[in-house]
C-alpha cells in the first residue's frame, strides 16, 4: 500500500496544472465558453499536443496512460480551471469504444487523442432519472445494418461531436441491463437531429434524435444485447472524472474563500476572525479531504470486482455531491455579496461543482446505490 | 388557541381571491408563474391595480391610506396573491420609507412623500450598503457635506436592488466622524436626476441585472431632505431594519414553491414511479413541509404577537434565518428533482414571448438559475450570520 | 385563528408549572426513580388532587379537559420536571378506553383521574419496529369470552399497572389494520407474566407475557376487529404528548446550556462570547421555536380529518426527534466535562429527550408517514 | 499509489490473525464483544500478553523495546485487533508518557520508567485537566513549590480516566506565574501513593465509575521527577499532545462498530424486512460507510506521509474530529435500529458472569447506554471545537 504517485505521474500533474494555471484564467474561460460550440478548438489542439487526453488512454489505444490515477489527475487540474473543452464526453465515449470496440473502431481513437476527432456519449433519456439500463431508443436489424429510433437527453458536447456513442435496445424492458447495444453513428448521419443548448455553468449540451437513422453492421459496438457491462464500465471512468473535477473546483472555491476571510474585514477586522466562519471553513476543508480520499480509492479500486469497484465509484460520486453543495454553498455564503456577482470567479467555480451532482447520478443516487451494493459485498 | 380561520376570515380570503380572480392580469400571473422576467411596467401596473382597490398598504394606518390589517389577514392576503402568481410588491417605498417617514419625518415630508409612493409617482430605492459597509453597515463612508442648505455627498453605495427603476433613493450617510461610528449617520433623500449620480449594474451569477452600484460625485442635495436629526440617521436606519422584516419569513412564496415542487415530484419519473414517491425524495420533500408547517404557525405567532404590541426581536431574526433556510431548501430540491435537465438553461427564454419549445419538461428551465440566485436570500437584507449575532446578544446579554 | 391560551389553560399551566418547580428537584426525581416502581405513589395522589390527571380526559369521562391544548401543556411541564409517575401509560390506555369503551368500562376513568387504579398500554410487539398495526398476540374466541396468547414488548409502566389495555388479533395477515381487537385485562390475572426492567432515561417498563389469559366477554374494547382506529387516536394524544413533554425537557435544556455559557470561562471570557457557540446555540432555540409551533399545530388539528390530524401528528414527532438529538447532544458538548456526569442535571435531561424519539415511532418513521400522509392530502 | 496490500503487508495480517486466534483470551473478547466491562486485571493480561509477544509498544524505537512497525502494519494491527475483541491498550504509558520521556527525559528517567512501562509495573494517569482549565489548559492552578529536593503540591486535578487504577500520575503543574500562562508550568511524574493525594471517582451519565477527580494536599515530590526544564513542560505538554493522536481517528474501532451495527441492522427486521433493506435506514447507514472509507485512507495518508517525516498537524486535529463524529454517527444509528428496545437498561447485566436472559435481541442492553457515553469523544482529549480552532489558527494565519 502506498499513497505516494509516481514519478511520471507527478509530472502529468504538474504540466496539466501550469498550462490551466497560465493558459486558462477565468476571463479566458468565459470567452472560450461564450464562443461557437462553446470551447476552443485551439485549446483543444494544445490539450491533445501536451498529452492530456492521450493520458485518458490506455497504451494499447494509443494513450499514454489511461489509469484511474491518470485520470483523476487530470481532471482535478481541469476542475481548477473550470475547462469547458469536451474531456468528458471524449473520455466516456472513447473508453467504451476502447472497451467494447472492434480493432477497426479502435483506430479512430488515434485521431481522437490527436484531437481531430470528436466524440459524445449519447446515452442518457429524459425519463432515466440516473438509471444507467434505462434506454427506450430501439435498434431494429434490417437487411444491411440496423434502423435507429428514439431520443437521447443532455448529450454533453453532443452539438459538436463528430461521431456519437449510441445505446439502445434491442432486446427487453425500458430498464433491463440486458438488451443494449451500442452503435457508432456519425453525427451527421441522415435522420440524426440535434439541438445544442448551453448549460447553466457554463458548458454545452445537445438533444438529439434519432428517426429511422440506418447504420451499417460495422457501427456496433461490441455484441449487441450486452452493451450494459461496457457502459457501466465507462461511466464509472466518467464519474471517476467527475469527482476528481469537482475536487479540483472545491479546492480552488476553498482557497479563494480562506484568502476572502483573510483579507476582507468587517468591524474592524478580517472576517476570518469570527470563529463561526472559521469553524464553517474547517468543514468545508474536511470534506475536501474526504473527497480526496473517495477520489483515491475510485481511482484505486477499479480493476476489483464489481461489487467493490463500483461501490468506491458511487462512494466518490455521493461524496462530491454532499461536499459539493457543502463547499458551493459555503464559499458563497461567506463571500457574501460578492460571491454572487458574474464578474467574480468563485460563483462560476460553485455552479460547476453543484451541476456535478447532475451528471450520473446525484449524491441521494448513489447513496441508494452504495448502500445496495454494500449489500451485495456483505450479504 | 385556535387554529382554524373564523368565519370572517374565511369570507376575507373568498374575498382575496375573488379579487385576484378579476383583477390580476393573466400576463403578469403567467410570467410570474413561469419564472419569467417582470419589468419596470410590469411591477407597476400591478401596483396601481392593489392602490385602487386601497389595498397597496397593508401595514399602513388608515389615516395615511393604509389597510390596518391583522396579522391574520395580512397572512391571507400573502397567500393567496403568492398562489394565484401576482408579482411582489415593492418594500422600498411601502415597508421600508414610508414608516421611517410616519415616526421620523417632518409635516411636509409626509404630506409629499406618502402619497406618492402609493400612487407610483415614487420609485425608492436604498442607498444602505457600500463596498466596505455591508454586515458592518455602520463603518460606511459615503460622506454629506453641509454647504448652505445643501449637503454635497460624496461616495459609493452597492447592491441597490432594481436602482435602474428608481427616481429616488433613501440613503444613510456620514455627517460626522465624531463619536461611535453610529453616531455620525444621517438619513438622507435624494432625488437620482441630481447631477453627479452614476449607475452601474452588477450582473449576478445567474447573468441577471437586478442589483447596482451608485456612485455620488459633488451631488448636492437639499438639507429639507434630512429625515430626523442629523448624525440620527443610525435610529432611522435601526427602525427600518425592523420593519423591513414584516414578512420576512417568505411564508406566501415558500408556500407557492413548494406546490410547484410537489406539481415537478409528482411529474417527474424514477424507475417508472413518480418521483414523489421515491422513498429519499419523499423524504426530503417532508422535511421540509414539516419545517415550513411549523414556520408558518411560528410567523403567525410572532406576527400576532407584534400586533398585540409585543415588538419583534429575537423572532424577527429567527424568521429570517429560517425563512430564507427553507426557501433556499425548496429552491435546492426542486433542482435535484430535475435530473440532468437541471443543466440546460436558455436565459432568453425567460423573456415573455419567447415560443421556442423548452429543451425538457416545461418546467425545468428556470430552476437551477433560482437555485442559484436564491442563495442571496441567506446574504442580502441583514445575513443570516448578523441575524444570529443579533439573537446570541440578546439572548447571552453578553 | 388565535394563538393565545384561554384564562383557564393559562392556570393549569401556571399550576402544573409552580408544582413540578417546587417538589420535584432532580434530586427528588432521582430518588423516586430508583425506588420501588420506579415512581411514587405519594407524588401520583397530589398530581390526581390538584387535577393534573383529570385535565388529561374530558368531561363526559370525569375529566377537566381532555384537549389537544390541556394535554400539550401538562405535558410540557412534566418534561421541565423529567416527571417520572406513569401519566403517558394512564393517557394512552385511559384515552383509549374513554374512546372506545362502554359506559361500564368508561366507569373506571374516575379510579384512573383520582390517582387509585393504575392503567397500562399492552400493545406493541418486539418484531412491530413502530409499525402500529403490527399485532401477533392472538384472541380466540372461547365459550364464556376470549383466550389471549403472545408477547407485548417494552409495555410503559406496565409492571406497576393494575390494568393493562392489550391489543390481540382476531383476523387477518400480523400487520393489517383490520382484525385487531383490545381488552382490558388484570394485570393480575392467570398466565400475565410480567418482567420489570429499568429504562436507560430513569423510567420503567416491562415486558409481559399472555400465556393462555382467559378474559370474559365483557372485557372486550370496542368492537372486536376494528382497535385500529381508536388505537391511532390514542396513540396520537400519546405523541402529542410526548413531544410536548420533550419541547418541556428541551427548554429546560437550552436554559441550563445558556447560563453555562454566560458562567463559565475560558481563556478569560464566558464561553458565551465564542461566535461558534453562540451561533449553535441560535441554532437550538430556533429548533425549539418550531417544535413549539408543531406541537401547538399537532394540538390544534386532532379534530381534522385522519390524514390532516395524522400528518401534524408525525410532523410534531419527527421536529421533536430532530431537534432532540440536536439540543441533546449540542447542550453537552457545550458544557464539555460537566455534561457528562450523572451529578449534574443536563445530561438526565439529554437521555429523556433522546429516548423520546424511540417512543411510537422516530424521527425516519415520522418522516416516512409524514410523506404518505401528505400525498393522501395532495393526491 | 497502490491500494493494494503487498504480499508482505498481506502476510503480516495474517500473522496478526494467527496471534490473535491462539492468544487473545476468549473470556477478554467475550467481554469486549458484549460491551461488558473491563477491569484493571483484564486490561493487565492483555498487555502482558502483547508485551511477551513484543508488540506492545508498535511506535516505540526498538532501541526501547518497540517494534517500528510501518504506518500500513499499525493499520493493520489496530484492525485486527479490533475484529478480534481484544481490549484496547491504554495510551497513557505507552502513547502519552512514553515519547515525552524518550525526548525530554534524562537518561535516569528513560532506564528507570520506560521497561516499567512496558512490563506493567506502573500503570499511569493524566494529570491535565482542571476544573477551571478544561479546554483552556494553559489557565491550570496546580502549584508546585520547591522546598528543598522536592516541590510541594497542591491544587486539584479531574476527568482523570482510569485514575482508580493508576499508581503514577504524570502532571501539569504551575511552578510560575510568570509571564504568559504557558511559560510557568512545569511536568512532574508523581507516585500515586504520596501522602496528601485524596482521588474520588465522577460518576457519568450512564452510571459508570471511568473517571475521577484527585486532589493534592501538600503532596511532596522529589525535583528527580520533574520532567524537562523547571517553567517548560508546555513543551512536553504539546508534544503529548500531538502524539496522543496517533491511533486518534480510531478507525479499528469504527470498522468494528459498523461491522456490530450492520449485524444488528440485518437481524432488526421492519415490515417484515431487515431493517438494513429500508431505503432510509440503508441511506443512513450508506453515508457512514462512506465516510468511514474515506477516512480510513484519510488516516492511512497522514499516517505514511507523518512516518516519512511529514508534521502531523492540520490532518491529526482533523482526524480527531472526523474520526470522533464517525464513532458517534454509528452508536447514534446503532441506537436507532434498536427501535423501542434502545430503552430497557439493566446496568448488571454489564457484569462478566451475568446470566439472566436479556430483555429484547441479545445486543440491545449495552446499545443507548454506549451511545451517550460516547458523547465523550468530542469533548475529551482537545474537544471538536479546539481542534477546529487549531486547524484555523494554521489555515488563516490569523
Amino acid at each position: 500500500m502506498d499513497f505516494t504517485h509516481t514519478h511520471d505521474r507527478r509530472m502529468l500533474a504538474d504540466m496539466a496544472s501550469r498550462l490551466v494555471r497560465e493558459k486558462y484564467d477565468i476571463a479566458t474561460r468565459h470567452k472560450i465558453a461564450a464562443g461557437p460550440g462553446g470551447f476552443s478548438r485551439e485549446m483543444w489542439a494544445q490539450f491533445a499536443e501536451l498529452g492530456l487526453i492521450g493520458a485518458l488512454f490506455e497504451e494499447k489505444s494509443g494513450g499514454f496512460g489511461g489509469q484511474g490515477f491518470d485520470i483523476a489527475v487530470v481532471f482535478e487540474e481541469l476542475g481548477r480551471g473550470l475547462v469547458v473543452e469536451p474531456f468528458l464526453a471524449n473520455l466516456l465515449a472513447g473508453r467504451l469504444i476502447a472497451e467494447a470496440g472492434s480493432e477497426q473502431q479502435c483506430a479512430m481513437l488515434e485521431e481522437v487523442i490527436g484531437g481531430t476527432l470528436l466524440l459524445a456519449l449519447a446515452h442518457g433519456e429524459g425519463a432515466a432519472f440516473y438509471d444507467l439500463a434505462h434506454v427506450a431508443t430501439r435498434a431494429q436489424k434490417g437487411d444491411e445494418g440496423w434502423v435507429l429510433n428514439g431520443e437521447k437527453a443532455v448529450v454533453l458536447n453532443g452539438d459538436s461531436a463528430d461521431r456519437l456513442v449510441v445505446s439502445a435496445r434491442i432486446g427487453g424492458d425500458v430498464s433491463d441491463e440486458e438488451g443494449i447495444a451500442l452503435f457508432i453513428v456519425d453525427a451527421t448521419a441522415k435522420g440524426v437531429r440535434r439541438r445544442a443548448t448551453q448549460t447553466v455553468d457554463g458548458g454545452r449540451a445537445a438533444e438529439v434524435s434519432f428517426g429511422g437513422v440506418k447504420v451499417d453492421s460495422d457501427a456496433v459496438l461490441g455484441e449487441p444485447g450486452a452493451g450494459f457491462a461496457p457502459l457501466e464500465r465507462a461511466v464509472g471512468l466518467g464519474i471517476l472524472a467527475l469527482s476528481a473535477e469537482s475536487l479540483g473546483a472545491m479546492r480552488m472555491a476553498c482557497d479563494m474563500t480562506l484568502d476572502y476571510l483573510k483579507t476582507r474585514k468587517q468591524f474592524g477586522v478580517p472576517i476570518g476572525a469570527f470563529q463561526a466562519l472559521q469553524h464553517r471553513m474547517v468543514e468545508m476543508l474536511m470534506e475536501v479531504e474526504q473527497l480526496s480520499s473517495a477520489v483515491i480509492n475510485a481511482a484505486g479500486h477499479l480493476d476489483d470486482p464489481r461489487a467493490v469497484r463500483e461501490w468506491h465509484i458511487s462512494a466518490a460520486k455521493n461524496l462530491a455531491g454532499r461536499a459539493g453543495r457543502l463547499i458551493a454553498e459555503e464559499s458563497i455564503q461567506m463571500h457574501g455579496g460578492i460571491g454572487m456577482t458574474w464578474e467574480y470567479a468563485l460563483p462560476h467555480f460553485a455552479k460547476r461543482i453543484v451541476m456535478i451532482d447532475h451528471l450520473f447520478g446525484d449524491e441521494d443516487h448513489h447513496l441508494e446505490r452504495a448502500g445496495l451494493l454494500a449489500r451485495m459485498r456483505h450479504p | 388557541m385556535e387554529l382554524k380561520y373564523s368565519s370572517e376570515e374565511t369570507a376575507f380570503r373568498d374575498e382575496v381571491r375573488a379579487f385576484l380572480a378579476r383583477e390580476l392580469p393573466a400576463h403578469l400571473s403567467s410570467k410570474v408563474k413561469r419564472s419569467q422576467r417582470l419589468g419596470k411596467a410590469d411591477i407597476e401596473e400591478w401596483q396601481a391595480i392593489l392602490h385602487k382597490k386601497g389595498w397597496l398598504a397593508p401595514t399602513w394606518p388608515k389615516a395615511y391610506g393604509g389597510v390596518e390589517w391583522t396579522a391574520v389577514q395580512r397572512s391571507i392576503f400573502e397567500e393567496e396573491c403568492c398562489a394565484a402568481g401576482a408579482p411582489r410588491v415593492l418594500p422600498f417605498g411601502l415597508n421600508m420609507l414610508g414608516p421611517v417617514l410616519m415616526k421620523f419625518g417632518t409635516d411636509e415630508q409626509k404630506a409629499h412623500y406618502l402619497p406618492r409612493i402609493l400612487d407610483g409617482t415614487d420609485w425608492w430605492c436604498q442607498g444602505y450598503s457600500e463596498p466596505g459597509a455591508g454586515s458592518d453597515l455602520a463603518s460606511l463612508k459615503t460622506r454629506a457635506v453641509r454647504d448652505g442648505d445643501h449637503y454635497v455627498v460624496n461616495g459609493q453605495k452597492t447592491w441597490t436592488t432594481l436602482g435602474q427603476y428608481a427616481n429616488r433613493m433613501f440613503c444613510l450617510v456620514r455627517t460626522s466622524s465624531e463619536g461611535k461610528p453610529q453616531a455620525g449617520i444621517s438619513f438622507l433623500l435624494i432625488d437620482m436626476a441630481s447631477r453627479g449620480i452614476d449607475m452601474r449594474p452588477i450582473i449576478t451569477l445567474d447573468g441577471e441585472h437586478e442589483v447596482n452600484e451608485v456612485f455620488f460625485n459633488d451631488v448636492r442635495v437639499p438639507v429639507a431632505n434630512l429625515v430626523g436629526e442629523e448624525n440620527e440617521g443610525w435610529t432611522c436606519a435601526k427602525f427600518l431594519l425592523t420593519h423591513e422584516r414584516t414578512n420576512i419569513a417568505g411564508v406566501g412564496f415558500s408556500l407557492e414553491a413548494f406546490d410547484h415542487l410537489r406539481h415537478i415530484a409528482n411529474a417527474q419519473k424514477k424507475r417508472g414511479r413518480p418521483l414523489s414517491e421515491d422513498p429519499q425524495f419523499a423524504a426530503r420533500m417532508a422535511r421540509i413541509e414539516i419545517d415550513l408547517e411549523a414556520m408558518r404557525t411560528t410567523n403567525l405567532r410572532v406576527m400576532q404577537a407584534a400586533t398585540s404590541g409585543a415588538a419583534p426581536g429575537f423572532e424577527s431574526s429567527m424568521l429570517k434565518i429560517k425563512g430564507t433556510e427553507i426557501r433556499q431548501a425548496i429552491t435546492d430540491l426542486t433542482r435535484r428533482a430535475l435530473g440532468p435537465y437541471a443543466l440546460p438553461f436558455a436565459s432568453e427564454a425567460l423573456d415573455a414571448g419567447h415560443n421556442q419549445p423548452p429543451i425538457g419538461p416545461d418546467f425545468a428551465n428556470p430552476v437551477a438559475s433560482e437555485y442559484f440566485n436564491n442563495r442571496k436570500l441567506s446574504i442580502f437584507g441583514g445575513s443570516n450570520e448578523i441575524q444570529k449575532n443579533i439573537i446570541a446578544r440578546m439572548m447571552l446579554g453578553l
